[in-house]
């Protein structure tokens, strides 16, 4: 697998995450395996994801697992002031940007308190559906 | 021209035009759902854009994400290919409210053609001979009288319909209510629009269609026609083909001239598709396609014009680069639909991986695909994985050479029509042409009889 | 027509010749060395033979062995392709003791052209025009007195020549022993024939071949030319294009007019192709080849005429369907040699299993190719893996489609010739038409130079 | 991989076992793996077998492996008189047959005593090069 290709799994992957929430994503396909985690939690294998027997494992968990928050449309990034950094904690759950659609504002919640571990998205930028914007370490 | 045309399809189609757009120098940007994020007509776009969960109403059919993707990525057109939002209106003017051309005619008459019921009353107001029926009829006992004046058998259809969705012949009255019932439902689960009319059936006729472009300055020709008569038993086209085979030519030339003049009558814009059943020396208009058909490659390698590229440049508000008297079709071009479906199990639909992918190749063969070997076929959208053209000086060899060009493919993983459709096109009855719809259905029978 | 034919050679033109059997309802027979085993030409054909291990002396040129094949297999005629057996007439002449038919031109007339020395001979003797040049010199020191009379720069070529081995090019007498010595050499090695003659070198020439078609009632047509001007450092071709782009509408009728006159005069049948090269308003021939070329199907494209259906057509002794005056072009048409080598090192080959290989399609492209993902090249034979044909209604769209359909080409696991044939055709000078053969070497120097 | 690639397959490593020598070929690709042994003695791998992991085990080596004797040519066999059976034992070298080419004849030795274990070919068979015609238990 070309690491073009890998990045865009991986960025489906933390879509998928970010949807439905599964705890544990890992495909294996071939030479290559990817693996998301976003929460130690029930252990869950990906449904669906092709049996195969790896080789190199292309993608580690990061140390601490964090769970994405994705766009859900496609649209422009906003981010609400003052905004988060990385490193920041959160106490609950918190309204952080949202993605403007034809005028229309798609809010971008938390979704529960964490420490922002990454900010992906600058203000401004293009999203589109399921692309990462921020990950929180639960 | 434009400087950068967003493709609002998935799978061949989105590759035809991204095709086109590159041919004309003009940038694309691709739109994907989750489950197409490996396919060709992703890698081959100079942007994409993830718009969508796999289902099309989420993605395909998101008109927010698909506008938004276009203008943030600053296109100043949208291609909308066939099918999902390709003949909705509404589409086609948020896209204009937003600045962005629709590669189409204009959405009024997107509504009228749209609009079956519709589209038959002007058609006849501009002297287009259509089969006899009614207007919308309100409900079963409206619908009952009607068929007895015009007498049966009928078919009852739904204005919205399309794909043989909304459909059903009656043969005799105590059939009526059942079949008015199921097909309104399904015309209203398909198309959210339960509206029906009915229209005198013509026994096995043969669907010949015709292709026309008209630019925005008044120019209308035709490229002559194509004989879509292989159907399923579900109306979906099989097998097309372009010359008509066996076709009257009084008859063709009327169907090329009743189109232009029906092109000309309702202000049509772009490329369109007037389909027609022809019965005998009978024509009788059916519908027309406001937008490019999946079978318009056996009209381009007859005439030699690339039909996508005309699109664009049209809805671009360039002129037509020629008239009618500088289009000759050469020769005879036939095209097989290849689908993920088992032909022995009423087509039913498969998904799942290819695991082995070859296509044909060679002199005349033309292969119109986003597949590959180790692509996944997803379960959301329609089963049609590649699509084979084959063009010969005459008939026969179009056909010789689609044989050998079927031969030739190997596809596992899936099942599909390959097979089949080399069985089909071995058949006397087809060999010697001029077969009607209702030819495969028949076929099938025999076939599933004498195993 | 013949009932069976064995197809004497493998790859792309094996499976060209099987796709031109099975359109004409002929049954084939491959044959195959053990490293071909998993070859499309073997998977398409109706029956295959191992012939061999993969060192073609044991296997493609075998002759015993493909000629048993074929006796075995019941055939009545033998393809030999391009290549291996193709110019063999010994091997020509062992088909036909055998009772079969040799799908070329006779014996006699394939060892008068083979013969380089004599077919200019010929060819002055019927009113061609040749380069200034010797017959058939013994020694570097005849050599030198040819040298001295024609002029500096010359060329030497071996008189069994082909592909550019036993060629070298002279600009002085200091340079001659080496480079006779080294040229006999490779000529001896390659050929089994160090027979030499000495030529004028003509200054960045282009090289110009024009298609013909002989049958064996006395019917012969010219299909126009090819431009192969870009050609490597090797002299092999790697982009051709028909018509020839910018050429003198009076040197493009004296071409057609002087290849049609010389194959009447040598008496040839068959598909052939007489090389000229092109310098200004002066013609000079070169060569005549005896067989079906690498790069027939740009001419395929644009005259309509499936070539390798005419050869068997002509050797089951059929007239030709066709005069001169039915022939007509259309559109330009241009091929890419996809080809498993390193441009970035001199073009060396590279053996090795294709990891991904996906080929492009859609309108006006035509591929012909014997890979697919998972095929092993095996390090036996000639580097090419595909050509792509690209056709359009003019140069320009034939290049600009091309470029789509390179972009859309990935083949992974070993390099290949496409990026580098995209970024030819984006050289304006390219772009312009009208290259010499210099071209392309120079190109590279400047290209290595840049780097 | 399909029966028809594996016999396909197979038929060419048997060609090479007879031609090469090679003790025993291993060859494994994908899910499948395809093994031929000739004779218990130096076990040297297959050069140029691509590299995967195996899952199953399509061919297993017979219980005594057997020496194949294949053609070199192609050609009609003919069998000499008076012509060896299966199970037959050989004392040494002996000519078994001859593949006739274009009216010559290739002598087909069995190379050495041992037990007929196979004849895979009948009187007038076509053959073409690398196909078994003897397996010979040494």
């Amino acid at each position: 697998m070309t690491e073009d290709v890998i990045a865009a799994r991986t960025r489906a992957l933390a879509g998928a995450l970010a949807e439905a929430g599964f705890a544990r994503l890992r495909v294996r396909d071939g030479e290559t395996e990817i693996e998301l985690r976003r929460a130690p939690r029930a252990p869950a294998a990906a449904a669906g994801a092709p049996a195969a027997v790896p080789e190199a494992v292309v993608e580690k968990p990061p140390q601490r697992p964090a769970d994405l928050v994705a766009s859900e449309v496609v649209g422009i990034v906003r981010l609400l002031r003052p905004a988060v950094a990385e490193g920041q904690d959160l106490d609950g759950d918190r309204e952080l940007a949202y993605v403007e659609t034809l005028g229309i504002r798609n809010a971008v919640h938390s979704r529960g308190g964490g420490r922002i571990s990454a900010v992906f998205v600058h203000e401004g930028q293009p999203v589109e559906y399921g692309q990462p914007l921020f990950a929180i370490e639960r | 021209m434009f400087k950068k045309v967003l493709i609002a399809n998935r799978g061949e189609i989105a590759l035809r035009i991204n095709r086109a757009c590159h041919e004309l120098g003009v940038a694309t940007v691709a739109i994907f759902s989750d489950a197409d994020r490996a396919s060709l007509h992703v890698r081959h776009a100079d942007e994409a854009f993830c718009v969508g969960p796999g289902p099309v109403m989420r993605s395909y059919l998101n008109i927010p994400n698909i506008i938004s993707a276009a203008l943030i990525s600053g296109c100043d057109a949208i291609h909308p290919g066939y099918g999902f939002l390709a003949e909705n209106a509404r589409f086609a003017e948020i896209a204009a409210d937003h600045g962005l051309t629709f590669i189409g005619p204009k959405p009024a008459v997107i509504n009228a053609m749209g609009d079956k019921a519709t589209a038959k009353r002007l058609m006849r107001e501009a002297g287009v001979p259509t089969t006899p029926g009614s207007d919308i009829v309100a409900n079963v006992d409206e619908a009952r009288t009607v068929c007895a004046k015009i007498g049966y058998p009928v078919l009852l259809k739904a204005t919205a319909g399309g794909g043989g969705k909304g459909m059903r012949s009656v043969t005799a009255p105590e059939e009526l209510p059942t079949a008015f019932a199921t097909a309104q439902a399904e015309a209203e689960a398909s198309f959210k629009d339960g509206r029906m009319y009915v229209e005198k059936l013509i026994t096995n006729p043969r669907h010949v269609e015709v292709q026309v472009l008209a630019d925005e300055h008044g120019e209308v020709v035709h490229l002559g026609e194509r004989d879509c008569s292989v159907q399923k038993p579900s109306h979906q086209k099989l097998i097309e083909e372009a010359p008509a085979p066996a076709l009257d030519p009084a008859v063709r030339d009327r169907l090329h001239d009743v189109a232009t003049t029906a092109t000309r009558a309702v202000g049509y814009t772009n490329a369109g598709t007037l389909e027609f059943l022809v019965a005998g020396d009978d024509v009788y208009f059916m519908e027309m396609n406001t937008r490019i058909q999946v079978e318009h490659p056996v009209t381009e390698l007859i005439y030699g014009v690339d039909l996508v590229k005309e699109q664009i440049r049209i809805a671009a508000g360039e002129h037509l680069g020629f008239t009618q008297d500088d289009l000759h079709p050469h020769g005879h071009s036939i095209e097989v639909r290849v689908n993920a479906e088992d032909p022995n199990n009423n087509f039913a639909p498969a998904a799942g991986t290819l695991t082995t992918v070859v296509f044909p190749g060679g002199p005349g063969i033309r292969v119109d695909t986003h597949v590959y070997g180790g692509a996944v076929v997803p379960p959301f959208y329609d089963s049609m994985l590649a699509k084979i053209i084959a063009v010969g000086r005459t008939r026969e060899s179009a056909i010789l050479r689609m044989e050998r060009a079927l031969s030739e493919t190997r596809i596992e993983g899936v099942k599909t029509t390959v097979d089949f459709c080399s069985e089909v096109l071995g058949e006397p009855e087809f060999r010697a042409g001029g077969i009607g719809v209702g030819w495969l259905p028949a076929f099938l029978s025999r076939r599933a009889a004498a195993v």
